[in-house]
């Protein structure tokens, strides 16, 4: 197993209280696994992304561990966590086309990075070379500012920095979210290829658009509420879901070739609970059309068959 | 590169038209012959001085010309140098008076302006690094901005020149000196420049140190910092980046500040009787001398367009961005 | 019914507009009466600045656009423009951008009264909102006087709709309106676009999600790069897609089901069982026509070079 | 680019739920606006002093200008700060200075904010060639040094009093102002609730006026305080060289006079400290509420 994580809790500080963003996932990526992260807004997938590798300002760290490679990893201590950064655990960030400091052309700065981190630049220079011709770029771009590149060249770049140091666990955050669908494959592709060439062990790609981890990912988690509602492999989640919300989620997107005036498809009525005062119990219940008594105690995330994990007293 | 500068030559050609057009204006639009309300109002104790001012004035002023006739003569003889007589230090041109004083007054900008920016950032950058020191150097930082210039400047003048005897608090030089290349005539040169140099410093100082301070807290904050935290890099690499960064904004505001501190510089040299453009403006002013006045005033102008440029040209050396834009690089 | 006829956008860009860019080129389609026509493109393809056109927030460089035989660009002044708002009106993409954050939510309906039913009673216009609430499927208590970020997108959204309605207008352009909501109610809005049409309305739904556009829509116009590539009736085009550029699109769309490996070969397999040669395959050195040319009964493609690679 | 126009972006949307905000953000603003100490000690300094402006002078028996006491008195239980040269009680002088400080920074201050503001708001809605001409109006203005022209101007002026003097310097003051409220208006313009309000055909002022406007309201309140500062440090320079108001008292006049009557070669610092100090208070005291202010309406410097 890379990464082992186990009742996580992370919350976010505000004024009216905490909100409680993570609230408790337990979970593995195995070696070599991609594991595609899909949420609605506020289900808590950036959170957890987020956490993995660095808490930002208004995180707040409650409970639980992280385990890379049968190392715990110190998430509630930024400096300590420094150890693991990019060496151990990446990330290529939503924000890719900014995330190259404009002032500095872009060999430079990668120089700089490695240097700051213990690396010799000279040592890793030819790899770089050829990890930037695989992605199709030329060596020139280092000689570049991130101004002269355009948005999709400056994502490859960035997918080309975050993973040179070969790290355990890769997290790519919404990395096609802002691209165009053609720009998208190939880099969805491209995270595969990655996977392939061990450049990273294993990887967390987090999406709203499930249909394309489907594309990608060997397993695929939804979460609801900041808490895991299922996990298994792509085929079965798209195939045979067992929870509820991945059922009606997955019946409510409308698919190449589906027409309105054929199959009139209906989303989910209601919406996701608020996390500054969560219910009891299952957090979907309120938008769940199975929905009982039984609820209102919060289901386990158990395995109900081989390799499909649920979070669901009605999942058979 | 030449659409970069042509567009800012071209506002800064705007401005000294303006500027010229101002000086020709006012005059102009105040009620009354103005030839004559200036010279009744001139302290002029020589009758043949009056007499030859009026002659001049007349020619100069040419009243009974057409207006655009007026305004052209105006400009031909501004390119010919000719300011004017000044009434004040009757007959010499203004220009010279000008000439003499402009050194002085470049002599307290020039090291106060780069020395504050410098070292004003320098504080501003500090100061994001802790809670501790952004509550200590960022009062004092708006306390000096706040300060009158002349306030400080008198203030130092007296404490530091009159009660502590420190400095000299008045003129550019011993009294009994004359200007010349020896040891003594430099120190006391450098004796006098002192207090008016500190004043103007520290006052400029404040303004640096909070913009550099609120400028390197947002890109701390920006997607490349965040970035390199996620990746590990220390604090030390981020910072520097930050407040590389954050210079370029601060460079553009040096220009926007520039009339501010010339201005300062103005106060402040008629605090410390620092024969200056500022002292010349306020014996122009004492003794209504106005060719001498509207003359410092476009020196003035002329100044602040120059530097203003330099700071232009530095930009483009030190942002990489307009450099590549320049070059029609960016796809 | 709202005709784009030849219309192209130049953006004038740089100081004293020294540059230009060219965001739309010839685009001509139509839109009619209780059809919904999907304009589906990339980023930078020129769909949004299209549909501001038709709204007059953006003006049309060359060609024009007629709504019901009037140019749009020939309303001049401020009654003119209010008339066709009346007629013609949009829904953007994000929701919470739609809204003043300081004010409270029904103020976009309150604003409408203000400008065109100042004479209407306040009990009358209060029916008139919740009248339109109702198509929309909103209950009037749960959206009424409360500030949008008490609200989630989708209620927003609807509310614009029902903005809309309140108009009672012809066409609506729909920018990307349910693309920033969240997947388990994005659907319901699509619903909601199709009712309207089924009550008359002429729907520009502009997106770049083909299966959302294929979902509701009767016309499709696929813009690659500010030209229209091809059109036609939804169920031609997607079944049939014809330039290289659609098919490079229909490629790479993530599906259910279906992996992008599939769909690739699939549409290689058609390509290749196709041997014969088409009116819209140009010869070598041919240049790129701006007309279409028809590929079946109400089906059209731009010309293009056979081997031509996007 | 081609990333110009982002994709839609759920994600983008705050990982707190929206429904979990019932309360208004006003009333949060004020509650960090009381916990903010640089907001409370600012305004209240600032409040003092306007309210010894505006309380004290109507108590005092003699007017600025009058010559009563024995000269040069250090500071006394009878003369709070001292007397001038020709007997003038300088704490009198100091009252009515403060005073007019005041109405020079609120009408200084206001003309260049409703000049900046009115330039900034049509440049930034308008845009085009509007916007292109503005522009070059505001650098043009910018890059004159402004307190060289208010020389120049008043001048040539013979006399005229504290409200002219706000006019000039408010007609000279406003560029940075006009700059940053364009940038401003400029991408709140972009923002779809403008397109929306346009579409409702709404004229372009009433969108500009309710609109675009309310949504700044704290930074156009910052750039007025701002502008007061820079007002009524302007107003010190001119009173300084000589070239201010005819009438009245100022604590520019002040040091001009005590400079003029060599106080600090006779070492008369009750002349010229107080007058220095008072506005160095006031537009201090200023600035550090305009950094709370920023604190309390931008929540990422709240961090800090």
């Amino acid at each position: 197993m890379t990464l082992e994580v186990s009742d996580l809790r992370v919350y976010y500080r505000t004024l009216r209280g905490d909100v409680r963003a993570l609230d408790g996932p337990t979970f593995t990526v195995a070696d070599g696994e991609i594991m595609g992260l899909a949420g609605e807004s506020g289900s808590g997938k950036s959170t957890l992304s987020k956490s993995l590798i660095r808490l930002d300002g208004r995180m707040r760290y409650i409970g639980g561990s992280v385990t890379l490679d049968g190392d715990e990893m110190p998430i509630w201590d930024d400096r300590a966590m420094d150890e693991f950064r990019y060496k151990r655990v990446s990330i290529i960030p939503q924000y890719a086309m900014s995330a190259m400091n404009p002032t500095r052309k872009i060999g430079k700065m990668i120089a700089e990075l490695l240097e700051s981190r213990g690396v010799r630049f000279r040592d890793v220079r030819d790899e770089l070379h050829r990890r930037l011709e695989l992605v199709e770029l030329e060596r020139d771009v280092l000689d570049r500012y991130p101004l002269e590149l355009s948005g999709g060249m400056k994502q490859r770049t960035v997918m080309v920095i975050s993973t040179l140091l070969n790290p355990s666990l890769l997290i790519a955050d919404e990395v096609t979210s802002a691209l165009d669908v053609s720009t998208q494959r190939a880099v969805a592709e491209t995270l595969v290829e990655f996977r392939d060439r061990e450049f990273v062990k294993s990887m967390i790609v987090v999406t709203h658009d499930i249909s394309l981890v489907y594309q990608i990912a060997d397993t695929i988690m939804v979460m609801y509420g900041g808490r895991l509602a299922e996990k298994a492999s792509a085929k079965t989640i798209i195939e045979m879901p067992k929870h509820p919300y991945t059922k009606m989620l997955l019946d409510s997107l409308p698919e190449v070739g589906v027409k309105y005036e054929d199959k009139r498809l209906s989303g989910i009525p209601g919406s996701p609970p608020g996390l500054l005062n969560p219910p009891q119990g299952c957090r979907f219940r309120d938008r769940c059309p199975l929905a009982d008594k039984q609820c209102l105690e919060q289901p386990p995330f158990v395995e109900v068959e081989s390799d499909h994990h649920v979070a669901c007293w009605k999942a058979e | 590169m030449r659409k970069y500068f042509g567009r800012k030559i071209f506002v800064y050609a705007l401005t000294f038209f303006a500027a010229v057009t101002i000086n020709w204006m006012i005059p102009r639009l105040m009620p009354g012959d103005p030839i004559k309300s200036r010279l009744a109002r001139a302290s002029l104790n020589d009758a043949g001085a009056a007499e030859a001012l009026y002659g001049y004035f007349n020619k100069m002023f040419g009243l009974d010309l057409p207006l655009w006739q007026q305004y052209l003569n105006f400009w031909v003889s501004l390119f010919q140098g000719d300011l004017g007589i000044s009434i004040w230090n009757f007959p010499t041109p203004v220009i010279d008076l000008i000439l003499g004083a402009v050194p002085y007054s470049l002599g307290l900008l020039l090291p106060s302006i780069i020395l504050s920016w410098l070292v004003g950032n320098w504080f501003g950058a500090y100061a994001a690094r802790s809670k501790w020191l952004d509550n200590t150097i960022l009062p004092i930082g708006y306390i000096l901005t706040a300060t009158p210039y002349m306030w400080l400047a008198l203030l130092l003048a007296w404490s530091l020149g009159i009660v502590a005897g420190l400095f000299p608090a008045a003129g550019s030089y011993g009294l009994s000196l004359q200007p010349a290349f020896t040891w003594t005539f430099i120190s006391s040169l450098l004796e006098h420049w002192f207090l008016p140099f500190l004043s103007l410093f520290l006052v400029a100082l404040g303004g640096w140190a909070i913009g550099m301070r609120n400028m390197i807290i947002y890109e701390l904050e920006s997607e490349y910092s965040n970035y390199l935290q996620a990746l590990g890099a220390p604090r030390r690499l981020i910072r520097k980046y930050a407040f590389r960064n954050a210079m370029l904004p601060q460079l553009t505001g040096l220009a926007v500040q520039l009339g501010t501190v010339v201005a300062g510089a103005l106060l402040t040299e008629i605090v410390f009787s620092y024969q200056g453009l500022g002292y010349l403006i306020l014996q122009a002013i004492q003794n209504q001398d106005f060719f001498l006045l509207q003359g410092t005033f476009l020196f003035i102008v002329i100044g602040v367009l120059i530097a203003n440029f330099i700071i232009d040209i530095v930009y483009a050396l030190v942002d990489p961005r307009v450099r590549v834009q320049m070059q029609g690089g960016a796809k | 019914m709202l005709k784009f006829d030849r219309v192209t956008k130049v953006y004038k860009v740089g100081a004293f507009g020294g540059g230009e860019f060219t965001a739309v080129r010839d685009a001509s389609f139509e839109v009619r009466p209780g059809e919904v026509v999907s304009l589906i493109g990339e980023s930078g393809s020129g769909k949004s600045t299209l549909g501001k056109m038709a709204l007059r927030i953006a003006s049309v460089s060359k060609g024009k656009i007629t709504c019901d035989g009037i140019d749009v660009s020939t309303l001049r002044g401020h009654r003119a423009l209010k008339d066709y708002y009346r007629k013609v009106q949009g829904v953007f993409q994000d929701p919470f951008s739609s809204y003043n954050p300081i004010f409270k939510a029904d103020r976009v309906f309150s604003m409408i009264r203000e400008e065109y039913y100042p004479e209407v009673s306040q009990s009358e216009w209060q029916d008139r909102v919740a009248e339109a609430l109702k198509v929309v499927r909103l209950d009037p208590n749960q959206v009424l006087g409360k500030y949008p970020h008490q609200l989630s997108g989708g209620q927003l959204q609807r509310m614009l709709l029902a903005r809309a309605l309140l108009l009672d207008i012809d066409y609506l352009v729909a920018d990307e309106v349910i693309s920033m909501l969240d997947a388990s109610t994005r659907i319901d809005v699509l619903n909601l676009l199709a009712d309207l049409k089924a009550r008359g309305m002429g729907i520009l739904f502009v997106t770049h999600d083909l299966a959302l556009g294929n979902y509701i829509s009767d016309q499709t116009v696929i813009l690659y790069k500010g030209e229209i590539v091809e059109r036609g009736v939804t169920e031609k085009v997607f079944s049939d897609p014809r330039h290289p550029y659609t098919k490079k699109l229909f490629a790479s769309v993530p599906q259910f089901h279906k992996k992008w490996e599939e769909v690739e070969a699939e549409l290689r397999a058609k390509e290749a069982a196709d041997t014969s040669t088409h009116p819209y395959h140009l010869e070598e050195g041919q240049e790129v026509p701006s007309e279409l040319v028809q590929v079946s009964e109400g089906h059209y493609v731009q010309p293009f070079h056979r081997r031509a690679a996007v | 680019m081609t990333a110009a126009q982002p994709l839609p972006d759920p994600t983008t949307a705050p990982e707190e739920p929206a429904v979990a905000t019932p309360k208004a953000p006003r009333l949060e603003a004020l509650y960090f606006a009381l916990r903010n100490p640089k907001l409370v000690v600012g305004l209240s300094i600032v409040l003092l002093f306007l309210l010894v402006g505006l309380v004290v002078p109507p108590f005092l028996e003699h007017t600025p200008g009058e010559r009563y006491a024995p000269p040069l008195l250090p500071p006394s239980a009878e003369h709070w700060f001292g007397t001038t040269q020709f007997g003038q009680d300088l704490f009198t002088q100091f009252v009515y200075g403060i005073r007019s400080t005041f109405l020079v920074g609120f009408l200084g201050g206001g003309i260049a904010a409703v000049i900046g503001m009115t330039i900034g708001f049509v440049a930034g809605y308008k845009g085009g060639w509007i916007d292109e001409v503005l522009n070059m109006l505001t650098n043009v203005v910018l890059v004159l040094p402004t307190l060289a022209v208010l020389f120049i101007i008043a001048a040539y002026v013979d006399s005229y009093g504290v409200v002219t003097q706000s006019f000039f310097i408010g007609m000279t003051s406003w560029p940075w102002a006009a700059r940053a409220v364009r940038s401003q208006a400029l991408s709140l313009s972009s923002r779809d609730f403008v397109d929306l309000a346009r579409l409702s055909g709404v004229r372009p002022w009433k969108i500009i006026v309710r609109d675009i406007a309310p949504n700044m309201s704290s930074y156009l309140f910052m750039t007025f305080i701002l502008l007061f500062g820079g007002a009524v440090l302007a107003a010190a320079g001119l009173d300084f060289v000589g070239l201010g108001p005819n009438d009245g008292m100022s604590l520019g006049l002040i040091m001009h006079q005590a400079v003029k009557w060599g106080a600090l070669q006779l070492g008369v610092w009750w002349w010229f400290v107080p007058p220095g100090l008072g506005i160095t208070a006031i537009v201090g005291s200023m600035y550090v509420m305009n950094v709370g202010l920023d604190e309390v309406f931008n929540p990422k410097l709240r961090e800090m």
